[in-house]
């Protein structure tokens, strides 16, 4: 298996790492060729999953941006409430095959974790989820959803607390119990094999998407949207369709307080190349590579880089990707919620903003998909503090 | 030939010694202190020294180290300033000087450049925990254009297939991993050493310096009968964490007692 | 139409309102037979609900209590999260064919009012959610909800600050703005045509249950299992299989901390026939018929009343009603997300409570389906407080 | 015939006269202090008494009266307390008595035990606000046997058809719910009145009597001409809100306001 996409990607971890990840790409290029494995996850993506997810045509919102027509898909409205169960199913059902009983995990809005620590529940497996201090505050609500489950949930303070640290926490734990236990990585992030194989097992989404709407509109939309974090929802939907050129391939990157300030997570508009988490990819670094603190409201976006395969769509020109801000994500979050009482999680939230603004740069023969990543539960308090309104004393 | 990292093993070796090789994190707490230690290290008789450059994310460390990566940059310490500290000892001593640290900082610098600066100071080899046997070759090429030797690291977990592949292609010693996990001071040392030292003496006559885990003299003693070098990292770290600018004599004494 | 299951139903309301039932009881007969408006609600099902909701054979529940078979319908993979939207649909659906602008509810969990406020938002309505002072606090999350959807909530303190005050104040506002609007009850309760009507709506239920039990296991279920709050979701998955009568119907009621103690919701254990809210049917109330105070953790089933066709089916013995207390319910949420990975509801855990108990003395060739009418986001901060835990330090 | 309260109409009408018909929560704050509302409200001159048994949800009352009710309730007054003092004024004063109360507490009651009661203490008629005119039958029957009168309410709602139906089935009075709400006083009634009586006046002879919202003087006033009695709640309920067990008097004051 190539392990890169161009010079993007590659296998940049400690040696103690490195036998376990060939364990893992040997299994998964075994397993993914393998007729019962194939039919069973299959199965889970039905039953446990609840998929295929809805293709919804958006008429409120079409109707009152006046012009490319809006489909969102519902990934909102799997199991646990994003896409993150896709990928969790496909990796667990792998180190379930490898005879793993031990599962680690990091997690970044918490919807990652609380999948992994879903299935390793039905799966009976021991699952540790490793969360950034700052996220564990913002959200709380899943915190407690995966300590529900059964998961050991770790609040990571080292570093600033967020994501990419839980990431690094994740990674030496993992070094400590290598022998049984599976890290089971929550985007197209990280070291080969996981950029790949988390790609496979997402892709289903685009694959869906094109079925539902060719059957909806008898052809191929003219856009696609998705926010990007390490990128696996985006991946997930663009993948079916990366050789149809004439679809336009979006991401969209938190841009925090705005890409002009310090504080964003908007790694393909203003990060360099760079190798860190296993791959070589964009990240947001100093000069002397060392990785900037990042900032954006969603936890599951606040991420100094970037799955590599995105960095390399974006280095060929194939897709593009834009930034957009904490406010704008929140205007979108309100929009969306009164426009077609769809609240979306606030990752989400990043593309359907951009839609808003594409949709009506285009024509009304024109379709637009949208990816509804996660749905906005998780979102609501953090939302409401952002806009002043203090819940507790509701 | 001869990089000083091999002269020195080959010196050792020769006097039937094992080699003492000390680990700090440059900068910690700021540059001027990082000298002050490592020529208490020198005085005190160090045969190798392991600088590490401090980074944002040091992922294969352990808490100590980690700490000690994160008061360097809160002292602003860059690569730079690293390579003036080692041009700095290298006017004043001949030891081999290692810098360990994450590819990131390599590949930012740009490769060349990065290895070009190395030559200029006096830096002899390279540890670099992320960056495996798989990836190493496109840093390889260019650190040997300037007499660099990259240490390999090898693990418990690291497979005979693979161990025979990253064996045949290291220099200057063998970086063995003596426990699973990231760097710092460990009470017990589960893996059965031995074994682990014979695996790899059949396959290599290099010299094998052990690392991760060592603390004090006993446990140095317990292991000195096989390997030919060992690698103290943390339990030095540990004390420049508690005693500050106040470091240098107290890691100059520390380094006697395992001399004695 | 019958306003009557045997002696119970009816429609005890103020005269203020009685023309404003009998308008819906009009409409409700006119586009319940019209092609275009079920053609209308099917589609609105689909796209908007997520229906059909799949039944899931729970495997691991199966297998660690050794008895009959237990399959899951997922209602709480619908749109919002429950039960709730179907009937929330089909009246909004009604409301607008009827020309109303203002939509009014009452909400005990708050999922009602989330799946109004919701549906509201899609159709563009004007909606004003009455919610119990303590239900606004356990339910935090929801009240959220709505307000993002657009909708007004208003905490009702009067009485004893829960469900059957909502309701209570939701009809005082809706005899002040009586004649541009549309009362959307949340459970087959109150005066007719609502028992019906919300029934017709949430019958799908049992429908779908009914094809894809055929369809897995070619034959029907020797038990349905439902918790009864008002009695919608029970009645949803009853209604299909009242004809079937080999097949036990088994609705299960909040007994709070025990139908001994005071603090209990258990009508049809503990109630007796009375008239309130509209309809004859079972209350908890005392001697001279003054509405007792009632306690359930779950806000959903923290009502005094059960809908009146829940009184008929019991009258006559064709459908059992049994009590589930706090902590037992509080054991079976916990047991569901650990054993199956799905966080029910804390009013569906009551009925989850019982199918453990039934499934261990039902034989391995016998088949239950329970309806986990919700999922459990809502709940966990009010289990964990249960539990000890205080998620705010965290 | 003749139940009071069509006596005291007839003699009413007979003298020009419009009925005043004062409501209070029986037990509100205590049944002692009701009792002594009642007998500064008869010796004010109402004309016709109307009683509210308290119940835990009264949901056809706006707040003033709902909070009588919790206050009666928390005086721990019962619907045989409510007998009781209807029957101690019953033995001092003949004017007719009207109980309101939901449909709850007769059912409960038992409908026929319910009705004896209310013959035997002297009650003359009931007013049942959740028991439309399509649901009343059932009590109706049981209430005729005692020669009580169950007075129906009709508001600006009611539609043509159903307003025939319940006007050809009604008896003593009718009371016309003035505007849309519940009851509680109102700055300003927005219902057109005047044609409302008149719709109501085309279909029957019976008297009407206007309630929900009064609450002064020049309010009744100014609707005096049409209607034969008015109904006056809220306003009174709020003085025993205000004043507690020392409202007697201050009733009694806002009574005789009302007929001055
Ligand atoms: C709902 C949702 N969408 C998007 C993301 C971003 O991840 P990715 O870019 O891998 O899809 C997350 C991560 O937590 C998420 O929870
Ligand atoms: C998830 C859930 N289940 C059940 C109920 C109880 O209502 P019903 O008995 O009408 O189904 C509620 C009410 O809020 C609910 O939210």
């Amino acid at each position: 298996m190539d392990k890169r996409f161009g010079e993007f990607g590659g296998q940049y971890v400690p040696e103690t790492l490195m036998e376990a990840l060939i364990e893992i790409e040997e299994a998964f290029n075994k397993y993914s060729r393998d007729s019962i494995f194939v039919k069973e996850l299959a199965e889970l993506f039905d039953t446990v999953a609840n998929r295929p997810s809805k293709l919804y045509y958006a008429s409120e919102m079409t109707k009152d941006l006046g012009g490319a027509k809006i489909y969102l898909k519902r990934e909102d409205l799997n199991h646990t409430g994003s896409h993150k169960i896709n990928n969790v199913l496909g990796q667990m059902l792998l180190a379930k095959k490898m005879g793993k009983k031990k599962i680690i995990c990091e997690t970044g809005a918490g919807q990652h974790g609380v999948a992994t620590a879903t299935i390793a529940a039905l799966f009976k497996m021991e699952c540790h989820v490793f969360m950034g201090k700052e996220d564990v505050e913002r959200q709380a609500l899943n915190v407690f959803r995966m300590e529900l489950l059964g998961a050991k949930v770790t609040s990571v303070d080292s570093g600033t607390g967020t994501l990419k640290d839980a990431v690094n926490e994740a990674f030496r734990q993992w070094t400590r119990e290598i022998e049984d236990t599976y890290y089971l990585m929550g985007s197209v992030v990280g070291p080969h094999p996981y950029p790949i194989m988390v790609r496979e097992f997402q892709k289903i989404i685009g694959e869906e998407v094109r079925a539902q709407i060719e059957k909806i509109e008898g052809r191929l939309p003219d856009a696609i949207v998705a926010c990007v974090g390490g990128g696996s929802n985006a991946i997930g939907i663009f993948h079916d369709f990366v050789d149809d050129k004439k679809i336009r391939l979006i991401g969209i990157e938190a841009a925090g307080d705005g890409i002009d300030t310090e504080f964003h997570a908007a790694t393909i508009s203003k990060g360099s190349t760079g190798i860190f988490h296993g791959m070589k990819s964009k990240f947001l670094q100093d000069e002397y590579g060392k990785i900037m603190p990042v900032y954006s409201m969603s936890a599951g976006l606040d991420y100094p880089g970037i799955g590599p395969e995105h960095a390399y769509l974006s280095s060929i020109g194939r897709a593009e990707y834009y930034p957009v801000n904490d406010r704008e994500a929140v205007e979108a979050f309100e929009y969306l919620s009164k426009m077609e009482g769809i609240i979306p999680a606030i990752e989400s939230a990043h593309a359907i903003y951009y839609t808003m603004k594409l949709a009506r740069e285009m024509g009304k023969d024109k379709i637009i998909v949208v990816n509804l990543s996660g749905r906005g539960d998780k979102d609501v308090y953090q939302v409401a503090r952002y806009k002043g309104v203090d819940l507790d004393a509701q | 030939m001869h990089n000083r990292i091999e002269k020195k093993f080959k010196e050792l070796k020769d006097n039937n010694q094992k080699a003492l090789i000390t680990f700090l994190t440059a900068g910690d707490p700021d540059i001027d202190t990082s000298y002050d230690v490592v020529e208490q290290m020198i005085n005190n008789g160090i045969d190798i020294l392991e600088i590490g450059i401090p980074f944002s994310d040091p992922l294969a460390e352990g808490p100590t180290i980690e700490k000690a990566s994160y008061r360097a940059l809160a002292s602003h310490t860059t690569t730079d300033d690293v390579f003036s500290l080692v041009k700095r000892i290298r006017e004043n001593y001949d030891l081999p000087i290692i810098l360990m640290l994450y590819v990131n900082l390599i590949y930012k610098y740009g490769i060349e450049n990065f290895m070009k600066k190395c030559s200029e100071v006096g830096v002899d080899g390279l540890i670099v925990p992320d960056l495996p046997f798989e990836e190493v070759e496109e840093v390889k090429e260019l650190a040997h254009d300037v007499n660099l030797l990259i240490i390999n690291l090898v693990a418990p977990t690291t497979k005979s297939v693979r161990l025979k592949k990253i064996i045949n292609k290291s220099e200057g010693f063998i970086y063995c991993v003596s426990s699973l996990g990231v760097t710092g001071e460990r009470k017990n040392i589960t893996t059965n050493l031995s074994d682990f030292y014979d695996r790899l003496r059949t396959e290599t006559d290099l010299p094998l310096a052990l690392g991760f885990g060592l603390s004090n003299k006993e446990q140095i003693d317990r292991l000195k009968g096989n390997w030919d070098g060992y690698i103290v990292g943390s339990a030095i770290v540990n004390i420049i964490a508690l005693y500050g600018k106040e470091a240098p004599t107290h890691v100059g004494n520390f380094i006697k007692s395992l001399k004695d």
